[in-house]
């Protein structure tokens, strides 16, 4: 096993998948010789050709809509569109149609494909290059919503999307790319979708988180750790299915929640898990349940203060866990 | 390229049998057609979106292509679903949400086609989106080398969408086989094509995408189905897409729920009923030789009971049970 | 006060602010001649012309983008999507631009405008014609989300909504057009924007719903009062900003919540209702929250029983009530 | 209408103190711009969004235009803003996130425009929405008998977004008094023109709209502001949109995040280089007698000034406080 960045797993999911399955394809603004804005696709385009390497007009409905015609005629596309902040042209298209093909069809048809997206905040990309829109998906039946926050998750993840036969969502912390790194284990390795993974056992509180955030709690229960405090971390992964088992296993042990996020407070997934946690382990509750999340403002101010102040953080996720505790 | 008209002659590359054949098509998209509407009259049906005034150019550009090609007509195309094959009792299982429904199952509303067996996609209600589906597949096709072309029908007014553009786009960079057929038939619901494009023909948009463009007689089924069966060829030759416009007339109102004398005269309405494309294709049979009155009297009567059968079946036929409802969000 | 259909306290409404307000122009497909598809606007072509009453071209996008430009330029635009299922072309104007223009410009910019459309199922409009998209847009800081369930809220809210300095996303329940009558206040009579409605006081359980479901509410209320159990029911009308004053003193007071609405299930509204309450009012609660929505299926289907199953009706919500108060 | 060309002479209608003017908002462009890339070299500012190659058209446009028309530029428009009155200290504010910043008060990145005083609509990321914005503008105006017009700016790869096909669609129905600029510099990112359209000329774009296309050279200045004032007079007239196209080069690379080395030989940027902008309007002054090459090199020395005391400037000006984020989400 090599330690390598998020955005290798990425990469290596792509190449591996294109190489394993000719009907993979890729197509996406810059995804060519660019190798996309991030690098996420370098080198695909001189292994696989431009005929499936695609470098599309700019035009995000464009985009989903062709990669749907091209899933709908035997072709497995991954669409990746360049930051999530910009997706929302294609709304229509994932929404009206990706997700509501096997449905109204009757199963005669459906789209496997994956559109992939880098989201978040955190690198100064002001109102619309730090957005969370994952939040949006996770209300329409159809999709599946998955973030992963390691390298080994990034690419096994991306491999069971690929591989799965209803449209994928799959958002990639931008800020996570190369900040994070670990080890991904060789060869064809597939991690499941829709399973939460256990970071790390605690037993006084559970914190539930994604993405960069993922990370963040974890060094948070690290913090609290040295401080006696013992919370339990868990990267929810796939928003859509939800893992509502594990959370309510969660609550069960620690019979505390905090719920921790970037994307914006209200109707964030933080309101889903909390309302799950309200409806199936009420009765667990040793205190209000807890939403840290990014404020209720149009998006991340791209001035410093501001943005740190948007962002969550470690320390901000260990105080409110101990904020928690002492309810 | 530039934009061509195409004039309604060259019936010579169908023979009797065939033209037959599409008469009759032409036929019994009308009689389903009625007979929706006595039905949605009578209470029976809750929706019903006709296609009258539109079956040459459904008829047509359905007989132009192939059936390994890809289909994906809008909610209109009662006429090209019959030309795929499409009978009566299908049509009517569709119309009252029965559960042997082969576009849905009973899932959607009429009108919403998708019929793998015949590689016609599923369709949504959400206008044009289906335009960049077609794009889609026919990049799949190119990708793996056939000749087979994908063709989407859509209505002039749904070409201010943006997706239109979108599509159009692609389809001409990567010179895809690509048919984008427009039934013009003169409004968007109660919107007059002036008040949905600045330009005269449809076809004109083509000229943004150094695409063909040609604008056809869609009264008149052979002039519609030649267009298609040239620019089919083209997109096979590997000369791209083409922008085929039909023109004709929408003779009732939008939709069972629509009125459209808020909108329209009767003078307007009535002068085009002069043009009427069954009459029409009637007229041309006689004239021909290819049928007898007699003849033309005992397909009326056949295709009638058809429908009759059909409205029978539908109405007696089962509703899907209702815990099917949860079934096909994902593969199992 | 005479009694009225809510869609007539729509049509009023736009009626008297463009009498009251040359600014206001309202635009959509088919709004002129024909007079919107559901007849909302009848009438107004000829009382206001064609140039304040737009036929416009068929595109949402469209219709929402130039509404944000007459904004932009002195005019208070009324949008109307012609089915709340065709917003989505709209996503991207509607989000990026509207919700962020005040923001982002420091409040050089906002635009005042509404954008109106029928949502709601149980008309055989199959999946297309049946959705309720609210939950989106509550997600969106910056926008408002108001669906009234009175006449008398149609009118006023909507008259609140076309003097509010911000854009407000005004869903109406096509079912409850006609189905709905009720008083309606003459004169000038606005409905403040925010706050919730107390239908009826009880004290055994909180029932919170919004547009046709809270007459269902209310309507299974009176069921369950004859069964000598006094639910109280709250009319959310408007979903952001969320009323959480209003929904936590209910809890505070009945110690039992039940949300209500067609919305799918996961990441409905019914989610930030019981997030807020797990937060804000956890030791007030006797029972687990309960919500009772629209199931997770893509949308609704056309066909009667399974649409009919699809809908939440007045008899399932006595029902969940009773099943929440018998824990 | 047809697509016409229009040729770079008529240095008429511009006086030489109004040529010098425009010269020096050309200089100033370029210096703020090679600046702000130092800056981002030194580590001191995250992004840098370049309008080098651009200068002639940008500060062209807006010069071709009244103060009372409305302006809604794009990220490159350094020289758009620059003729309207955008400082140097306005431009390094808004680079670092400063709370004087007059575009949005250190909220948004820098390049994305909003100056109520001067007309200049605040935009956002997302390509093309402004485009749609700029034909309610116009129908606000047309509205109420107003002769302003509203012109905005985009890519020629913005142009392959719905969004455009629907504004054109909208202003050339109604016939509104909007110009849509197109800044042509070759590519959107790494993508060439190629794999944005199959025409030649994005002009062409405005044939399926039966509306005005102009196709300029966009690195001369003259042709850039006579092409506006014909085509805003055109507007005012009240003979509707034009869609203008100017032709130039990106010099630099997209941002200071890409490297253009992985999609574009040096040989092609360096060939483009023979036609800079600003060393074409620096030759006009000289050979025309309007500036001498003493004049010029002072002329730099005073922009070069201007641009020092700006960096200082802003680097010292305050952040916004952090409790401001929560503000102007509604109205108070
Ligand atoms: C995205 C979207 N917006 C609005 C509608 C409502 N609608 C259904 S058909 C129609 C008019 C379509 O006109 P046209 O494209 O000319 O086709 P026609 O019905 O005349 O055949 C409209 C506005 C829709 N189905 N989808
Ligand atoms: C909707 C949307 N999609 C993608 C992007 C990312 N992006 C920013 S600029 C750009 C290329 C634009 O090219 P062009 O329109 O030619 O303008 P240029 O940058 O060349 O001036 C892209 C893809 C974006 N900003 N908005
Ligand atoms: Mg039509
Ligand atoms: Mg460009």
């Amino acid at each position: 096993m090599a330690v390598k960045n998020l955005i290798d797993g990425i990469r290596e999911a792509m190449h591996e998948e294109m190489a394993r399955d000719e009907r993979v394809v890729l197509l996406g603004e810059d995804v060519g010789k660019r190798g996309g804005v991030f690098r996420a696709s370098e080198g695909l385009v001189d292994a696989y050709g431009d005929k499936r390497v695609i470098d599309a007009p700019l035009g995000e409905s464009g985009i989903v809509g062709v990669a749907i015609g091209m899933a709908l005629n035997g072709l497995v596309p991954i669409a990746e569109i360049q930051f999530a902040d910009f997706i929302h042209p294609a709304f229509n298209q994932i929404v009206s149609e990706a997700a509501k093909i096997r449905y109204r069809s009757d199963n005669d048809f459906h789209v496997p494909m994956v559109i992939r997206a880098p989201f978040g905040g955190g690198v100064h990309g002001g109102l619309y290059h730090s957005q969370s829109v994952e939040a949006f998906f996770m209300h329409v039946p159809g999709l599946k919503v998955v973030i992963p926050s390691t390298p080994a998750d990034a690419k096994g993840l991306l491999k069971a999307a690929i591989r799965d036969e209803d449209p994928v969502l799959f958002f990639e912390h931008k800020r996570s790319y190369r900040l994070v790194r670990g080890e991904v284990p060789d060869g064809d390795v597939t991690v499941p979708i829709g399973k939460a993974r256990m970071v790390r056992e605690g037993k006084d509180l559970s914190i539930f988180a994604y993405g960069l955030m993922a990370l963040y709690a974890e060094q948070a229960a690290d913090t609290l750790a040295k401080e006696g405090i013992s919370a339990e971390v868990i990267d929810l992964r796939t928003l859509l299915p939800l893992d509502r088992e594990a959370i309510l296993a969660s609550v069960a042990r620690t019979h505390r929640a905090l719920i921790v996020h970037e994307a914006n407070y209200t109707m964030g997934a933080g309101a889903e898990v909390a309302a799950t946690i309200a409806e199936g382990a009420l009765y667990e509750l040793d205190a209000p349940i807890r939403r840290l999340a990014g404020p209720d403002i149009p998006a991340m101010p791209f001035n410093t203060p501001q943005e740190e102040h948007f962002m969550p953080n470690p320390e901000k996720i260990a105080q409110a866990a101990r904020e928690l505790l002492a309810l | 390229m530039a934009k061509t008209k195409v004039s309604p002659k060259a019936t010579s590359s169908l023979g009797p049998n065939e033209v037959r054949k599409m008469y009759r098509n032409m036929l019994l998209a009308r009689t389903i057609d009625e007979r929706m509407w006595t039905l949605n009259r009578a209470g029976k049906a809750p929706f019903v979106i006709p296609c009258r005034g539109q079956e040459a150019a459904q008829v047509g550009w359905a007989a132009g292509l192939r059936p390994t090609d890809y289909f994906l007509p809008y909610y209109r195309d009662i006429g090209v679903m019959v030309t795929l094959g499409y009978t009566a009792r299908q049509a009517f299982l569709s119309l009252l949400g029965k559960a042997e429904d082969v576009t849905s199952g009973g899932r959607q509303m009429p009108g919403h086609y998708g019929w793998r067996e015949r590689h016609v996609i599923t369709g949504s209600s959400p206008v044009t989106t289906q335009v960049l589906h077609a794009v889609g597949i026919a990049y799949a096709s190119q990708l793996r080398g056939e000749d087979t072309v994908s063709a989407a029908s859509l209505g002039e007014g749904s070409t201010s969408q943006g997706d239109f553009h979108e599509a159009l786009n692609w389809a001409s960079i990567y010179k895809l086989p690509v048919l984008f057929v427009v039934e013009n038939n003169g409004y968007a619901i109660s919107s007059p094509q002036s008040k949905e494009m600045a330009v005269q023909d449809t076809a004109e948009r083509a000229l943004g995408y150094g695409m063909a463009g040609v604008t056809v007689d869609g009264t008149d089924f052979f002039a519609s189905y030649e267009a298609t069966v040239q620019a089919a060829e083209r997109a096979r030759r590997g000369d791209g897409p083409t922008l085929l416009e039909f023109k004709m007339y929408r003779l009732l109102p939008h939709s069972s729920d629509d009125d459209d004398r808020t909108y329209r005269s009767r003078e307007e309405v009535d002068a085009w009923k002069d043009r009427d494309p069954i009459q029409r294709m009637q007229n041309h049979v006689l004239e021909a030789g290819i049928m007898t009155a007699e003849e033309v009297d005992a397909l009326r009567v056949e295709v009638q009971a058809e429908v009759d059968d059909a409205i029978a079946y539908a109405e007696a036929a089962p509703y899907p049970p209702v815990e099917d409802m949860f079934t096909h969000v994902y593969a199992d």
